[in-house]
């Protein structure tokens, strides 16, 4: 189960620097600039280890990848052909290298276990797990920042009891138990919503693919039968893993909110005679926005890796399910292929909310 | 207590170094205690740490005693929490599993904080490129889906719980290691670090001497907070078959083992499925109650 | 002349494990449109007194006074929507630092217009015109270039002067000036006070100046308050502080280097525990 | 029935204080699927190809088979009727028997519109042999390699003509031309996507040119497989004109599934689920007999399994009944024979039961009171389940049993390096013939580690009597069925005496269908899925 980790916002523990006029706001542009590409690069190396610390793992697992290929019944004649035709006979770092230029064609090579190219199952497990994941975030954030904010608030009180029972019941709950349960009870006996997969079988292949995110995609098809088919099939995962992320976020936000609260600014608002609630909201609120993008995107990108249990109780084909399949077949180009997305997205969310750190923190350099 | 003892621990102005010590964990724990959630926590753990010690005493049965006849048995006076599959008795199983849990929460909660805190505090204090590289190293084991790491390295070092456990471990450092190097960072250029420096100690030494008792406590509180995952990816990896191995009463095994039968015969993956809950909630409600004794962020107001 | 505010018997207490604990004890005084110094160690009760005033004190703290009013009305626990009124456009509050007392990430034009838009309703263009106003009455140079600076981009001094421009943008009657020039470089502490005072005076307002400084209050006040414990231990005109008769003062007289009566060693000041309980030396 | 708490209403109840955050949803009225579309829940996260000459896993099979049609197959209606013409309109062998020469059924075509030809059913033969993936080995048994099938496999005119390198048994030749291996592929569609040397293997792998009677519409792996009726089949166009296969992981979704009507058929739910449908009266269960054998190898190469009385008495420490009536209870049969039911000559003795106190017996006079061995089984409830209750037996005749589990390759990885003390696993037959099971079970021509063989007795280092290697090869070559029944019957009761390699079960398939899926068959013993022939009410 992969719970999201509680980081610190960019530069975390920096001291605030020190203040200075600023002499001009394009010096400072540029200076934001300069460090992004600082960043850039840093990213670009991270990526290349964990292609490297992936490869090297694929290697050394026990599992033989040639034996899928060649199926239980082959002779060793068939095994050896299939085994050169991989290129296993090569010394490792020529695999590497290899591998690294395909790659940078944008040729992830072809899966052993699913028999398509590695790129084309991508395109169409990785939707799927972002459908999921960001309907799950938006439940999270929609309900979790008004809780962890009104818990803050009210420290001490009933509401912030309830909301950290509430977010410590999901941290608690094995999810696919919740899952199996919840499928049992909204959808085996009450009906509500819809059953395993992303969509009703029936209407299996009737939207046409264009962003992959079928909710998307039968808007764009204005097929709305088919959208309310994929609505209730994914909002009860949807609202597990949103579950989740909520208690994740609901902790982080009060934790964040009550040590702005506790500043002196949020007394200088109060002696203005402003509201609590614009005290809350637009003072204290407004200080935590970073490192509470910060968390959201972090929680986001655990949920990108795709939560393989949820996927598995859900039949939902994301590309968690189809990164732990491809390595328990030791299908190597697909386990690859689907670190290089998920690492990139993780990579990207991280530079992301390093951008709007800068942007949108005033005293950021 | 006598009242006598209170007051020396509360003094306002403590002649000891001694004194203050303990009169500072003495209010820690006044305050952890009056957090009703974080008793009922530590209360649950304590129990859980009996009831593993005592298993073989407490377990109405033999754990591993199958009878094909008595399987799938709904709780009843005779079976508690009924029998699963195999007819073993379900309670028995969740008392001797105490034991397979305590194991997996203690391991990882002495391998992964430790790494966290030698790489973070490292990179910290040491600053250049030592920093940049082991960041560096860091983030690429942040970036890597997590599960998928673990499930990698347990199939590289056969199934196993103990490889399990060593694969969380290894896999759950690094946020460790972020907290631990931000916490250094603030620490870094304090002046009682300069005075320090001054009287003549070694990096090592800070590092040892002044930096790490620092950064101890909200770490502390991290491991609390996250041994509930912790609890759950073990869970997860028995539910993938990679965690302990049969017949080891394992959890999450347990309810993975359960879950063919849970429209019929909930209870089998419904017990440890409550097992788990309990337990990952009193860590919970510790950690989080521990978070505003120890973590000086976001407490007193 | 009724005073602008009139306090009687002002007591703030909090529970803590050992009991409740009373921050201040009874504490009594008026202001009418003066300035009031109020000194005291830290720990004495005046700061809390301040935020008592303003309905700052926040549960579990308790505030309970025989009477505090507000130009003859009483602001005793009002309830909090009424008390908002009153915060900001009636009583204001200067902090000790800007550095912690300015929002970070809102602009300073911003922050001065928001209290002044909440309490007299007008346009935004009128706020910026009152913001802009206000900053040059601070005497800044090119408010507006502040305007639109962020805190962190301003010093200290600025910082509290962009401060005095915010609380007194809405026209206040009393301003409370918590240790303003503490967190300050001695440079530039005499110019804010210097600006603060001709403010206050020029609107005639009344000042309540918290301070552990007693130089400064002598030099500054119309009239001192010394706090001991959470009570007031003695009241006198700031001119005739030298002449104070409460030991408590006259140790912290005596505990401050004086170019004009040099000693070999500065007093150390002793604490009686018998103050605690003594009434002030002279009730007003 | 066991007595049980009342989950649903427990859950039901708990429902009213979990309603409101869930009032947003869409409430999806009681689904019936469309009267021309089948669905069904399935495990299909096997398939790695669709291309015949690749594909080599059951739900791969399954797919092929109604892609394409087979110079010969089965009539799914009538699976016991043996052989039946299906491409090929008849077949004749020469005097000597090694020449086989079948006459190809005028005026089929293929879905593309091109027609059915002698040369595209030649060609498909020949490229599965020169592709040489795993199924090539059914085929390779009559003597084709890669460098003489093009002289071995011909055709003339309509006519295919198979030279074959010994005279086997005529029913032997034709169950292997029967699988899927042996379907028949568009030579032109295929040619025209190929790639290099490869015969069109990459565009195969995931299309379809085939004449069969469904043509493929969608394959996502591990999601769903679609397939679109062919309207002019050659048999007449299937009733269902759609016909979708999804992938559903467990048992207990499959059967919420079924139990919603969201889908028409399920196959892979557990025995308990099974049960658990059983009151219910829009479901019927139907018990198909597969030809999958569920056995336990014990190693020789192990110094403690290699001794005879060991091996006799583990045949006495599996609690058969027990299992086949518990965790195995209706999918199971209790079968100790190498050859499946529904195969030429298989034996129906099942002389062996659990006894604790003859295995007690049989090791105490070898001397053997204590011992350690390990399995490695692959994680599959079943065979774990079965490891533990053999854990259990063994306990109480003073033997460790040590379980591994671990994913099905690297079971089989290990399998196949000969380092599993004790395998426990099923078998699949690969063709219709008894030569698929007796050549693996009972022919091990080189025990030698390095033979790069890969028949079970080789995996489980047995090496079989020179004697019982050759009843094997020679009952491939015997004309007379009778008799060819007879020396299989042979083979399978000296086998039961002396080999290490214990069959214990055979599989049945529990299908659960909506009451009006009519004439659905899995494909019993023999053979894969059909669809065409399935009709609702």
């Amino acid at each position: 189960m992969a719970q999201p980790d509680i980081l610190g916002p960019p530069g975390q523990g920096v001291p605030p620097p020190a203040g200075g006029m600023p002499s001009a706001r394009r010096a400072r542009l540029g200076r934001r600039l300069r460090s992004l590409a600082g960043i850039a690069l840093s990213l670009a190396l991270t990526l290349l280890g964990l292609l490297l610390v992936t490869f090297v793992i694929g290697r050394i697992m026990p599992i033989d990848p040639v034996l899928k290929v060649v199926g239980e019944r082959a002779t060793q004649a068939q095994y050896d052909a299939a085994y050169q035709a991989m290129g296993l006979d090569k010394p490792i770092w020529q695999q590497f290298l290899r591998y690294m230029a395909e790659v940078l064609r944008g040729d992830f090579g072809r899966s052993i276990s699913t028999g398509h190219p590695v790129a084309q199952d991508l395109l169409r497990v990785f939707p799927a797990t972002v459908e999921l994941a960001t309907l799950g975030t938006l439940i999270g954030v929609c309900v979790g920042v008004p809780l962890g904010v009104v818990a803050a608030a009210r420290r001490g009180g009933w509401i912030d009891q309830v909301a950290r029972v509430v977010a410590l019941v999901g941290y608690s709950m094995p999810i696919f138990w919740l899952g199996l349960m919840g499928l049992l009870l909204f959808y085996g006996i009450l009906g509500w919503v819809g059953g395993p997969g992303r969509q009703g079988i029936i209407y299996d292949g009737m939207v046409p693919t264009v962003t992959g995110l079928i909710l998307i995609d039968s808007l764009v098809a204005g097929d709305w039968a088919a959208f309310r088919d994929a609505f209730s099939h994914i909002v009860l995962p949807a609202s597990l893993l949103g579950y989740f992320s909520l208690a994740y976020i609901s902790r982080m936000t009060r934790s964040f909110m009550l040590e702005q609260l506790s500043a002196e600014y949020v007394v200088t608002a109060r002696v203005k005679g402003l509201s609590e609630g614009r005290v809350i909201w637009g003072h204290a609120f407004r200080n935590i926005l970073v490192p509470l993008i910060t968390v959201i995107a972090l929680s986001f990108g655990s949920l990108l890796e795709g939560s393989v249990l949820t996927e598995i109780v859900f039949s939902w084909p994301g590309i968690g399910q189809y990164i732990t399949k491809a390595l328990l077949a030791g299908d190597m180009n697909a386990v690859l292929g689907g670190t290089v997305v998920v690492g990139t997205c993780f990579v990207a969310l991280n530079l992301l909310s390093d951008i709007l750190y800068r942007l949108l923190d005033p005293r950021a350099k | 207590m006598t009242q006598t003892t209170r007051a020396w621990l509360l003094s306002d102005a403590p002649q000891t170094r001694r004194q203050a010590r303990l009169g500072a964990l003495y209010q820690g724990w006044l305050t952890f205690r009056a957090n009703r959630l974080a008793m009922v926590g530590l209360a649950i753990l304590v129990l859980l740490v009996l009831v593993a010690a005592f298993a073989p005493w407490i377990a109405p049965q033999n754990p591993y005693a199958q009878n094909l006849a008595e399987r799938l048995r709904p709780p009843s006076a005779q079976h508690w929490l009924g029998t699963d599959a195999l007819g073993r008795d379900i309670l028995s199983r969740l008392i001797f599993g105490s034991r397979v849990t305590l194991f997996i929460v203690g391991t990882v909660a002495l391998i992964a904080p430790v790494i966290g805190l030698f790489v973070g505090t490292v990179a910290g204090f040491a600053a250049g490129w030592v920093d940049q590289v082991l960041m560096r190293i860091t983030d690429i084991f942040l970036a890597f889906p997590k599960l998928i790491l673990a499930l990698a390295f347990v199939a590289a070092l056969g199934p196993s719980i103990g490889n399990a456990v060593l694969a969380l471990a290894l896999t759950s450092w690094p946020p460790y290691a972020r907290l631990a190097r931000a916490e250094t960072l603030t620490i870094r250029n304090a002046d009682y670090i300069a005075a320090a420096r001054l009287q003549g100690a070694g990096p090592l030494r800070l590092l040892i001497g002044h930096v790490w008792p620092l950064c101890v406590s909200s770490l502390i509180v991290r491991v609390a907070l996250d041994m509930a995952g912790i609890i759950l990816s073990a869970a997860g990896l028995g539910f993938l078959g990679l965690g302990a191995q049969p017949p080891m009463p394992e959890w999450g095994a347990m309810i993975s083992d359960g879950r063919s039968y849970i429209l019929d015969f909930w209870w089998v993956a419904a017990m440890p499925g409550m097992a788990i809950f309990v337990v990952s909630l009193a860590f919970n409600l510790l950690g989080d109650g521990l978070r505003d004794v120890l973590d000086p962020k976001g407490a007193r107001e | 002349m009724s005073p602008l505010l009139s306090v009687r018997n002002l007591r703030v207490s909090f529970p803590t494990r050992s009991g409740m604990f009373e921050a201040v004890r009874g504490v009594s005084f008026d202001l009418g449109r003066e300035r009031l110094g109020v000194v005291g160690e830290s720990g004495s009760g005046k700061s809390m007194t301040g935020r008592a005033i303003l309905g700052l004190v926040r549960p579990p703290g308790r505030v309970e006074a025989e009477r505090m009013e507000l130009g003859g009305e009483s602001i005793l626990n009002l309830p909090e929507a009424r008390m908002r009124r009153l915060r900001g456009s009636r009583i204001s509050m200067v902090m000790q630092d800007p550095k912690f007392s300015l929002n970070p990430v809102m602009t300073v034009g911003r922050q001065i217009m928001e209290g002044y838009r909440l309490h007299t309703g007008k346009s935004r263009a009128a706020a910026r015109d009152k913001a802009l106003e206000m900053l040059a009455a601070v005497q800044i140079r090119d408010p507006e270039r502040v305007f639109h600076a962020y805190p962190h981009e301003v010093s200290g001094g600025m910082g509290q002067r962009i401060m005095i421009a915010m609380m007194l943008a809405p026209d206040p009657e009393i301003l409370i000036a918590d240790e303003p020039t503490s967190a300050l470089d001695v440079s530039v502490r005499n110019e804010v006070l210097r600006i603060m005072d001709r403010l206050v005076g020029a609107r005639g307002m009344g000042l309540i100046f918290i301070s552990h400084d007693l130089n400064l209050v002598a030099q500054f006040c119309d009239r001192v308050l010394i706090m001991y414990a959470g009570r007031v231990v003695e009241e006198l005109p700031a001119r005739d502080l030298h002449a104070a008769k409460h030991p408590y003062t006259q140790g912290l007289l005596n505990s401050l280097p004086r170019l004009d009566r040099p000693v070999e060693r500065l007093a150390v000041l002793q604490r009686q525990e018998g103050w605690r309980d003594a009434l002030p030396a002279e009730t007003p | 029935m066991q007595n049980r708490f009342p989950l649903r209403a427990l859950l039901l109840a708990s429902a009213v204080s979990l309603a409101a955050p869930m009032t947003l949803t869409v409430t999806a009225a009681q689904a019936e699927t469309p009267a021309d579309t089948l669905v069904i829940a399935h495990q299909i996260d096997d398939i790695i190809s669709l291309d015949p000459g690749q594909s080599f896993e059951f739900s791969g099979q399954d797919v092929v088979h109604s892609l394409y049609d087979r110079l010969v197959d089965f009539d799914p209606l009538d699976l016991n009727a043996g052989i039946k013409p299906s491409l090929a309109e008849s077949w004749e062998v020469s005097e000597d028997g090694k020449t086989i020469t079948l006459t190809m059924r005028e005026g089929v075509t293929f879905q593309s519109g091109n027609p059915v030809r002698a040369e595209d059913a030649a060609w498909s033969l020949q490229r599965a042999v020169k592709l040489n993936k795993s199924p090539a080995f059914i085929l390779n048994q009559f003597g084709f390699t890669a460098e003489n099938v093009d002289e071995r496999v011909t055709f003339d005119g309509n006519r295919v003509i198979l030279q074959l390198d010994q005279p086997y048994a005529q029913s032997f030749v034709l169950n292997c031309l029967a699988s899927e291996v042996g379907s028949v592929i568009d030579k032109e569609t295929a040619m025209s996507h190929a790639e290099g040397e490869d015969f069109g293997n990459a565009w195969l792998s995931t299309n379809g040119a085939g004449s069969g009677p469904y043509a493929l519409g969608a394959w996502r792996p591990n999601e769903a497989v679609q397939l679109v009726a062919n309207p002019d089949y050659w048999q007449g166009a299937p009733t269902m004109a759609r016909v979708i296969v999804r992938h559903v992981q467990e048992s207990s979704a499959q059967r919420l599934l079924l139990e919603q009507g969201d889908v028409d058929v399920a196959r892979n739910l557990t025995p308990t689920d099974v049960e658990g449908v059983a009151g219910n009266e829009r479901l019927k269960v139907l018990d198909e007999l597969r030809g999958r054998i569920l056995y336990m190898g014990l190693s020789q190469k192990d110094p403690l399994l290699s001794r005879p009385e060991m091996v006799e008495a583990m045949k006495y420490l599996i609690d058969y009944a027990g299992m086949e009536s518990s965790f195995l209870k209706g999918q199971w049969k209790v079968h100790q024979n190498f050859l499946p039911e529904g195969y030429l000559g298989a034996a129906d003795e099942n002389p062996w039961s659990y006894d604790i106190e003859k295995a007690r017996q049989i090791l105490t006079d070898a001397g053997i009171t204590s011992g350690t061995v390990k399995t490695i089984v692959r994680d599959i409830r079943e065979y774990v389940d079965a490891a533990q209750t053999l854990q259990a037996a063994m306990a109480q005749v003073g033997l460790t049993l040590e379980i591994q589990q671990m994913t099905g390759a690297q079971v089989l990885d290990a399998y196949r390096a000969r380092q599993v003390p004790i395998f426990i696993g099923e078998w699949g037959p690969d063709y219709a013939d008894p030569n698929t099971n007796a050549s693996t079970f009972a022919h091990n021509p080189n025990n030698a580690d390095d033979a790069g063989l890969s028949q079970l007795a080789w995996r489980n280092s047995w090496a079989v009597p020179q004697e019982m290697n050759q009843a094997v090869e020679a009952a491939t070559l015997e004309g007379d069925t009778d008799k060819r029944v007879q020396m299989y019957l042979d083979i399978q009761s000296q086998y039961r005496e002396i080999a290490p390699i214990i069959p214990m079960f055979q599989k049945i398939e529990q299908v659960v269908l909506q009451q009006n899926v009519q004439n659905w068959t899995s494909g019993g013993s023999v053979t894969s899925v059909n669809y065409r022939q399935v009709t609702k009410e």
